[in-house]
């Protein structure tokens, strides 16, 4: 079992044509996705990696019954392009950019809740189950099978632990990258239900910040609801209050989302916090072994 | 971007929320103009930062010498370390209850969400949970009067002063969504024998949302170094540390940062240069962090699409170009590693595998500095 | 068992305090329905033939747990009392109110949708089971229990064709008022489909009208799903085409939604069209038989 | 309510929609003025009858002097029986392309739908089905450019048209909702040279939602009697037949016809009174009916919130002040029967029980007049 993409899954890519997207496509073709369709209007008809170009989304549902979709189109256009995914059935939907308004996020969000869909992002890598599909943006080699599932809401951070899974030979089942915005779609707590009810999944790990109250609601989630043992990492110990740190959502406002009272949460929930990435893999092995 | 209250409350008014009267004046004696137009005024700095009340940047005066007083007083003010260049002198109001309300956005429902309460002119901390009402609104739906009936019912307001935020709320709203409002706060929203008056305005507009918004005016409150940053694209803030940190990613970058105090250094900044940078781009990040003159430059790459030979090449270029003779500590992983690698040997230096040597090295350095 | 509604659906009334509010609310209570609540802003904690009254349908919802509303609201205000109840949670919404504007009731359909609620209306009757819940403003003693269902597009029109059915002695299961406007919640084909399941429903009595393509979809699925016989009457033979005949509904336009062409549809799905109203309880009888 | 051809047009400039530059003229001078102006003209007589080319209410002129006279034609003419008060010269324009693009409601999906055809001139009912796009339209959504583009992609439209569309389909969409349209017909969409233009207009605006569009005028191209009866707010059609008809509810109205055709009659009048009159309004709708010098009188009640009585004491007034002396078929069952009954046994008249009776007395009457 793998959590919400597997090796069959018929993945379109929104914005094939360009540099992004035809690169990704190329990246996750060789990683093994299934993917059957890309979309760009007005470039109907060509192909790209060897996969057909559709003018609408609703053209390439229709033909290939494509189930996700990800999207490579710049933020002034996305919320256009991601309704349209979900209008057409899209029933998961990987939103890369970042940069998306705010308010848009939210229209996109209203939607994918109507449509039943689930958005990963925006301002994410995507997420990847490992070994059978990648539908993001992350350096393929890195994300091999194995007992840990990984929910992150930063990107580079997120390789950089899993790297050091990997370096320890420890694998992955599925990775999600949540996005960095203040309004994104899957939550740590949605990703923390799969990864309780997949049996392939031993141990997780979460790598949050600061900022919101995401880690909070992760810590209360996992204290009342979780069996599986989960360590965490989070990032932004040393940020001072009242500054965005490159991520929308990553801010001290008003007291909130600070590292201590996340530390304190995941603590009083059972979660091991590594004070630093290299440690997360030793953390990862007490609760294998 | 926030806006300055004189803008905050031009929008109010554009949407038929009731500010109080007032002038925005840029001299002292625009203070006496103003107040002899007005009669009892309050003249209020326009500045950013919040506090501003018991900072000294809000004063009261009853006639037009003493409002030019008053404004002297102000101007010369340094406030959050801003100094204002505009006043906003008002009439004074008569004052019968102060309440809160906000519409902001909650990343938990996905939604923006109502904050009101009959706490007014506390700080928003520092109302109590059940005292303040949390209403999300649905997108599709927007703000209807059952919304506001029932936000009043839950904070026991009953009569004509329903009957004020029926008018009042959707107008809000309205302003929030159609300007990409992050933060529309009203603290104090006044009750006056008039009506309800927005007595404050705090205003933040979505930066990624601003290019849709030509008509706003671009506010920047920052530093020399932080304006150069957004103009090149880039996630900057400036730390008052001695290591230089740049990295690609944010959450990479904060941790790395989190390393740097970790091993006993301190960071100058936080610079996330973004993925998939190019030369020039990568050139321009450094010569900006070489401005905050650091101690010790701690670069730190995990390549994804990120390319590490893009990074040498350009660290290579700003190096010579610049002459650049601090320490550096460099990390340098993933896509064209072994190229990168090249690059830096050539001119000696050696880079570290992983993110932890990298950064005890760069403190070592500092330490040896 | 009993469709939509039954002797424990706990309603509520909205516009209690209302000339026709409170008459109804007394008509209703007369016939046996559960209402457990009234909603008049302002008028909290007043009691109208001993129903409490709230001021707002949350506050009604969380103290009374209703479950249907019936709305007797001026059409300026109906959408925002409609939108309220769905929002509270109110699952059977029956709008009373004739002339509520067009955009809003694709407004509070698009939003009974999201909510998964049933909406009977706008400018309905209302319905009942009969015997036990009535929710609606039709008269009292028409109503006995039965083996009938009956779901009409008009009002008085309906009470006839009951009021014959009573007349032979054949009583009713439910009867429900689709309403007479042009957008309007529930369609004949929901109602057919609820009778078909009904076990106590052995005959159906569809009674419609020129304009629109309502009747001719009922028997499209009639024909492709209906086990159960089912008479009709159709009003508007006599009508002259462009011309509004009462309902907003009632039109023919554009050539479509003739008597002809519904009657065409009607018979070819082995359903005997009753020319005249009082014909409709033979009908019954040779079905029943 | 339908808008005239020129409010329509003004509407769509007024949301950006491209409409033939011309004037509204109120008397043939007029005309030859406005031609001299704009050139080769087209001259269309402001009826809301459809069909209003094909009888000869659109004609062209090429000089002021044609216009002139081809106005004088037009404004001598009766269509669909009225005569028009306004012609609208409008340029000729030079047409590559007829489309058909519509907004209505589609009661079956509850939803604004979408209809484009390449098939543009054409009545709507006679393109053909495949060539008719129809796309229902998500209001929690509104009009995005997605919808656009798949709309054109089924129609076969590309590049700079469907660029046209992406332009005008959001406007259409806008007017439509903020003006309670009912429909939006745009028929024939003109392709020219300079873009999309609408050489057409029909515009329904929703009765039910009139009272919040002050600012739109009223349309009043109706009977006296159908006039009188929108002021009453009585649901009332004339027709040409002999027996006046009331009833209570717009379905037994209806039936009520149709059984009086049954029986061999022909009804004069639809007329619901609705549910609960009361006696002034029941006795304005018996005066109404009364004005169109029926022959017979048929009244069809069946009261539930309508009271029997009321009903008759209504009738009796308006018999006693109008002096009615046309033969009456009364039927009476429902609330406050008996005391309805009663009140018309007083001055002579026995109510029938059943609808079939009284329907096919009315006949009988009518046969012996």
């Amino acid at each position: 079992m793998s959590i919400y993409i597997n090796d069959k899954t018929r993945v379109l890519v929104q914005g094939i044509t360009g540099n992004q997207g035809s690169f990704h496509t190329g990246q996750m073709l060789k990683y093994g996705t299934n993917i059957v369709g890309g979309v760009s209007p007005g470039k109907g008809g060509q192909e790209v990696e060897g996969v057909p170009v559709y003018n609408t989304v609703f053209e390439a549902v229709e033909n290939e019954q494509a189930e996700a979709s990800i999207l490579f189109i710049p933020a002034p256009f996305a919320k256009d392009a991601a309704l349209e995914a979900l209008a057409a059935g899209i029933k998961i939907l990987v939103l890369i950019p970042e940069h998306i308004p705010l308010q848009d996020a939210m229209d996109i969000m209203a939607q994918a809740k109507r449509h039943e869909a689930v958005v990963v992002g925006p301002n994410t890598f995507g997420l990847v189950s490992s070994g059978a599909c990648k539908i993001g943006i992350m350096p393929n080699q890195y994300f091999v099978p194995g007992p840990v599932g990984v929910v992150s809401r930063s990107g580079t951070l997120c390789y950089e632990i899993v790297g050091h899974l990997t370096e320890s030979k420890i694998g992955t089942t599925t990775v999600v990258g949540l996005g960095g915005d203040r309004v994104v779609g899957l939550d740590f707590i949605d990703v923390l239900e799969q990864f309780e009810k997949d049996p392939e999944t031993k141990t997780v790990v979460l790598v949050g910040e600061i900022g919101g109250s995401a880690e909070e609601e992760a810590a209360a989630y996992i204290k009342s609801s979780m069996s599986k043992p989960v360590v965490a990492y989070l990032a932004g110990k040393s940020a001072p209050p009242g500054k965005r740190m490159g991520h929308a959502g990553a801010i001290i406002e008003r007291g909130r989302g600070t590292f201590e009272s996340k530390v304190e949460a995941l603590n009083a929930a059972g979660v091991d916090v590594a004070d630093l990435p290299g440690k997360v893999p030793e953390l990862v092995k007490t609760k294998l072994a | 971007m926030k806006l300055y209250e004189h803008l905050g409350k031009e929008l109010f008014a554009r949407y038929g929320i009731t500010v109080p009267a007032g002038r925005v004046i840029e001299n002292a004696g625009q203070a006496a103009e103003a107040a002899s137009e007005l009669g009892e005024v309050v003249i209020k700095s326009q500045v950013l930062t919040g506090k501003r009340g018991k900072a000294g940047g809000i004063s009261f005066a009853s006639s037009p010498e003493e409002a030019e007083a008053e404004a002297e007083k102000i101007f010369k003010m340094e406030l959050g370390g801003f100094t204002a260049d505009k006043l906003l002198v008002e009439e004074k109001i008569q004052i019968e209850q102060e309440i809160y309300l906000a519409l902001t956005v909650d990343g938990t429902v996905r939604k923006p969400v109502v904050l009101a309460s009959l706490d007014g002119g506390m700080d928003v901390e520092d109302v109590p949970e059940d005292r303040m009402i949390r209403w999300p609104v649905d997108v599709t739906v927007g703000m209807q009067g059952y919304m506001v009936r029932e936000i009043c019912r839950q904070m026991g307001v009953k009569g004509d002063l329903q009957k004020e935020f029926l008018k009042l709320l959707p107008k809000l709203y309205k302003m929030f969504r159609e300007n990409d409002a992050e933060l529309a706060e009203i603290n104090p929203l006044a009750l006056t024998p008039q009506g309800l008056v927005a007595a404050d305005a705090k205003v933040t507009i979505d930066d990624d949302a601003l290019y849709r918004h030509k008509e706003l005016p671009r506010i920047k409150e920052k530093t020399a170094l932080e304006l150069k940053a957004e103009e090149l694209d880039l996630a900057y803030v400036e730390l008052d540390g001695e290591i230089a940190v740049m990295a690609n990613g944010a959450g990479i970058t904060m941790a790395t940062l989190d390393m740097v105090q970790h091993y006993g250094g301190s960071p100058a900044n936080f610079l996330d240069f973004g993925g998939g940078a190019n030369i020039e781009k990568t050139s321009q990040a450094l010569e900006l962090l070489l401005g905050t003159n650091p101690k010790v430059l701690l670069i730190n790459i995990f390549g994804g699409i990120t390319r590490c030979d893009v990074v040498a090449e350009a660290f290579v270029r700003v190096r010579e170009s610049k002459g650049i003779d601090l320490p550096v500590s460099f990390r340098l992983v993933g896509t064209n590693e072994a190229e990168g690698r090249e690059i830096l040997e050539k001119v000696g230096i050696k880079a570290f595998n992983s993110m932890d040597e990298a950064v005890s090295h760069a403190v070592e350095l500092l330490n040896a500095s």
